[in-house]
């Protein structure tokens, strides 16, 4: 029998709309000694790019009140070495395993992908095309939706395999984007990708990472994160997978109501490795108690007649 | 090999001002662990602080380790409110400890401040192997000693404070290069090992007064902002020779480095 | 003797960089009982429309973590009844007024500004062309840097007092708006405006503002604006009044150091009305502890030769 | 007249689970007050809550006034936290309070549950001044009763409970309307004033229930989430008609509103 939990992402199922989110979970073997990887719905790697990437110059973090802010650059170990080393321990975790690509051209895209398509193991792939901390690319691509089109077509091209658009939170409008990423072959969407933010040390007068401005996660960015899954939901009809500040059940829950079929989980995950077991355990307590049959009624059940309010019972 | 433990405080106590100690029960840590290594503490169940706070492992006694912090914000404020009883959420232990050669014959151990409890686990553990081991101590002034009046390692170590106050004045490198001087006249240099941890200037200044070459090993432990605390984020990284990248990352290559191997922030 | 907190922002000079903002000040009299205005370096009133505009359906508010959504619908009197009833009572308060205009089309942005022109005792106008919870006009101004300088250059011909212009943050890049505001003679530019944000109630799966998003201010969007402000910063040369989640002196600092002029403070005033007379205060005794001679000095200093590093001291 | 006064907390009690009662010595508010009005309460010097809560003014005696609250989330958790002799800084009195008409010869009072202090405030007014009032509470059982065992008030007031209890069982509006019927065969309705402050349900079982042509006067006192409690933010909007637009201020029109000029959300 299947589990309540089961979600479907177009063709591609998962035992848990929990996953693991890009950048929060390493090559997906660094955490199993202490949480272990069944407890997910599915993991995407830290973004991989043709090379191995030295990445930003430290400090890379600073905590910001609730919320942190980033610039590691995309530091990675190149998609050779993950072939060779990481990707072989990948069919052994009872897991979906995304890998997110990273590049600073189209064309490293469709190389990368096509050096993946060796592997086994592999369940589908991230298209991170919404990273702030890169000079070339990174969040331009998600920036411009003629561009975002044709690197998912040209991705398209090489594979068979499961692939979403990660998007960026940094536009006016997020539905351009996302229907352009639809357009051209994507089987889902995730966002948001980190906010683009700024820390400073008054005494010093300086940036509190290297790079000056970073990409800003946490619990902070949930409501600017809510409002851009709901945007995209209304553009598309490719499944969603939303993020950006996830720490309870409740949390989860209210991302899928507008509109969101999985989640990510991300910043939260350094700091409780076995957030996915609990959210889990947790949200099927929810589904009980509230008799609902799969969560995937939730998603987008978000009722816009009128809103919640002050003392009236909901 | 990492483990997700919930130690339980069986001692706190405020040992100078806004420094304190802490001893939690934690088998399976202590088990694993060598001086040098850390553990990334979560201090509540709540995500406010958002993140872990790494701590490096102080002394370790049978199935109890020891932290020892100093409140520098919000996080080590909520830290020293815990009492006796209460649980703390440990990921640990983590990254490699210092490096202790077979053939080496004298060690110097330098703490700078807050930098001290790695040395003192580090010291314990050498000299219960019979090792012979000089301890070092840099403060500002008696309130930086993150150690209790009555620590037996307080009358074994050699203080060194900025201000005086009844103990050697100065900075702790002199005390350590006139050590060094004298090894060498002995020629029992090249036998000796140094390991240092403390702030980045302590970190600077014995890079600018240690003679590089003629010692056996050189080690120090460094801090970095860190978020997972196990080589995932990639956020702890520091400028230092010896990886793939001119980068390295605290909590999974270190904390401990080659003194020499790491470039000082602005110091360039 | 100018006070050590004395700011010009181009012609208009003000005895304190903190300006009460927009919408969170009222029309510059409610205070008054709470709060003496002349701790304040200005306030800017709630954005003024050429008739009474209603607002939206309640509920307008709600809290979120540390921050605040709102969708007022900018609900104001209209000019008509400022001019007569409110603006008045201007010449008695000692500080600078500024008049927030927000309007749907450019013309009426011209016809509010000649009719407020007859009031005296109006020291500037504020361009609310951000605002996120109107249907028409709002935010759609600003992020369009064409409409942004011609609505400012029209309104330019119509004053010869102060004008700023506020931007919004939800654009992929605030320097192209920026740049044509200053083009279309704005003496200013305030930023930031609020965040697209939203909140669901997930157990009665309704929105918790009525417009569904809303506007997200207060500590969680600091990060945020500080990173426009120095986009701003460096892309224009007139001053720049920064806000986004201010509640301390060191934030005020923070904001001068990234290329702010003077800031403006928003919801935290709702907590605390005599904020103001509390950060004059800090910000003098800053001064002094640091041997700062003029906070002026502190505009655009940030260090970027390299960053804040963890135990280095600043 | 409003003002910013820091209140010094006198006395604060868990009066049943999760309800607390606080008396705080606040003399300027107090002698401004009016039954109805509310004051808008900062916890802590933070901005953690971010916003102040409003809370309606129970009872004032003297100096000191009485706030009465149940925990729902963090601002109510954190102001049951506080003890005698703790500050905390309260902008108030806020918006209009009842009407209280002269011609009145009957004053009949219905609090829904947490709704009750302000009715109790306006209770003892009406009784200190000679004046002849019903005091009606509904509740859904004992626990949720905003009045402490031993208060005097409790035997005065003509409770109902969803669960019995021990109490006459059933809604609040029954008793309400049976003693309107009453009065309607003395003929006295017309000189009655009814006053309620309670949750949206009990407003709309009242626009329901209630002859709204015959009584002299009906006021019900709303709640909506607030910013800054004076009219400036616009936040507290709620539907009804009397303004210049379809919607009212709650915290500077109100928060006592005529009954039937107020639309219940999701009620059409
Ligand atoms: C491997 C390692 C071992 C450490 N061992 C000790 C120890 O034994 N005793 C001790 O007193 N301190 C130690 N530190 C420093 C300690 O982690 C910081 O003082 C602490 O994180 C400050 O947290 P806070 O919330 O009080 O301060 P805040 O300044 O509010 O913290 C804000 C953020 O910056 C980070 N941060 C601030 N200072 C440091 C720092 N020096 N190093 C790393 N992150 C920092 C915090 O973790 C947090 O994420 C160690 C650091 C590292 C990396
Ligand atoms: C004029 C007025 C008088 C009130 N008098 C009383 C009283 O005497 N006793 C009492 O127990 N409660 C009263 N309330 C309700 C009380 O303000 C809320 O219960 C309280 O604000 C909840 O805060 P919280 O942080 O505990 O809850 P949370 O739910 O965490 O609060 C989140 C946000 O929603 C707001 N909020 C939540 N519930 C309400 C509500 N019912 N009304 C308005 N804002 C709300 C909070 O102020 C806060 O901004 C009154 C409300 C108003 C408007
Ligand atoms: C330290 C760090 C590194 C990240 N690296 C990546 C990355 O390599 N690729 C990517 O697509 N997203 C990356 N992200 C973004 C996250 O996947 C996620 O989109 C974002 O953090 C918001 O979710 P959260 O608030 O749950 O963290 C990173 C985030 C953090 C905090
Ligand atoms: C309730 C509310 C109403 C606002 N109304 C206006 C407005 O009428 N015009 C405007 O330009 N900005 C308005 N703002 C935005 C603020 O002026 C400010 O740009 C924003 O809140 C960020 O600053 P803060 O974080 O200090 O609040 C409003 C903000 C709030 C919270
Ligand atoms: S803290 Fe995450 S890699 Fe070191
Ligand atoms: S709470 Fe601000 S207008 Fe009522």
């Amino acid at each position: 029998m299947q589990s309540k939990l089961h979600v479907n992402l177009g063709s591609l199922s998962f035992e848990s709309p929990i996953v693991a989110a890009s950048g929060c979970y390493g090559y997906g073997i660094e955490y199993k000694d202490v949480a272990d990887p069944r407890h997910l719905g599915g993991f995407v790697t830290k973004s991989i790019s043709l090379t191995r990437w030295k990445g930003n110059p430290p400090p890379r973090l600073t905590e910001v009140g609730h919320g942190l802010i980033n610039s590691i650059g995309l530091a990675n170990m190149g998609v050779e070495e993950f072939v060779n080393e990481v990707a072989p321990q990948f069919p052994a975790l009872q897991t979906r395993k995304i890998v997110s690509v990273a590049c600073k051209v189209m064309e490293e895209y469709e190389e990368v992908v096509a050096r993946l398509e060796d592997a086994e193991g592999i369940d589908g792939y991230e298209l991170n095309i919404s990273c702030p901390n890169v000079k070339e690319g990174g969040m331009a691509f998600s920036q411009n939706p003629a561009v975002t089109e044709e690197l998912v077509r040209r991705v398209r091209k090489r594979t068979n395999r499961w692939i979403m658009a990660k998007l960026t939170p940094n536009v006016a409008d997020v539905a351009p984007g996302a229907k352009a990423a639809e357009a051209g072959g994507a089987d889902a969407l995730s966002l948001i990708n980190t906010v683009v933010g700024m820390a400073v040390d008054w005494k010093s007068r300086r940036p509190r990472i290297a790079t000056v401005t970073g990409g800003y996660s946490g619990p902070p960015i949930k409501p600017i994160a809510l409002a851009k899954v709901w945007q995209a939901y209304n553009a598309v009809s490719v499944p969603i997978v939303g993020m950006g500040g996830i720490t309870t059940w409740s949390d989860v829950v209210e991302f899928m109501i507008v509109g969101a079929s999985a989640v990510q989980v991300g910043t939260a995950l350094y700091a409780v490795p076995g957030l996915p077991e609990k959210l889990n355990k947790e949200l099927l307590n929810y589904l009980d108690q509230e008799g609902i049959k799969y969560l995937s009624e939730l998603v987008g059940s978000l009722k816009t007649d009128r809103a919640a309010s002050v003392g009236v019972p909901s | 090999m990492k483990v997700l433990e919930t130690g339980r405080i069986t001692r706190i106590q405020e040992i100078r001002p806004g420094i304190f100690s802490l001893w939690a029960s934690a088998p399976e840590i202590c088990s694993l662990a060598v001086p040098g290594q850390f553990v990334h503490v979560r201090i509540k169940d709540q995500f406010l602080p958002l993140l872990r706070r790494p701590l490096s492992i102080g002394r370790v006694e049978e199935n109890q380790l020891e932290l020892v912090w100093r409140v520098v914000g919000e996080g080590t404020r909520l830290l020293g409110q815990l009492g006796a009883g209460d649980d703390i959420d440990l990921l640990g232990p983590l990254g490699h400890g210092f490096t202790i050669p077979d053939d080496a014959e004298q060690f110097l151990l330098i703490g700078g401040g807050l930098g001290m409890p790695p040395m003192v686990y580090l010291y314990n553990h050498l000299t219960m192997r019979g090792r012979k081991a000089t301890l070092f101590l840099g403060v500002r002034g008696r309130d930086d000693i993150p150690l209790s009046d009555d620590d037996p390692i307080l009358s074994q170590a050699r203080i060194v404070a900025e201000n005086g106050e009844g103990f050697r004045k100065g900075l702790v490198t002199e005390p350590v290069n006139e050590l060094l001087d004298e090894l060498a006249t002995k020629s029992t240099l090249t036998n000796t090992a140094l390991y240092s941890c403390g702030p980045w200037g302590l970190i600077g200044a014995l890079q600018r007064t240690i003679p590089q070459q003629s010692l056996l090993l050189t080690e120090v432990s460094l801090e970095q902002q860190m978020g997972c605390g196990i080589g995932v984020c990639q956020g702890c990284a520091v400028e230092a020779e010896g990886g793939p990248t001119p980068y390295r990352l605290v909590c999974s290559d270190g904390p401990v480095f080659d003194l020499f191997s790491v470039e000082v922030p602005g110091a360039k």
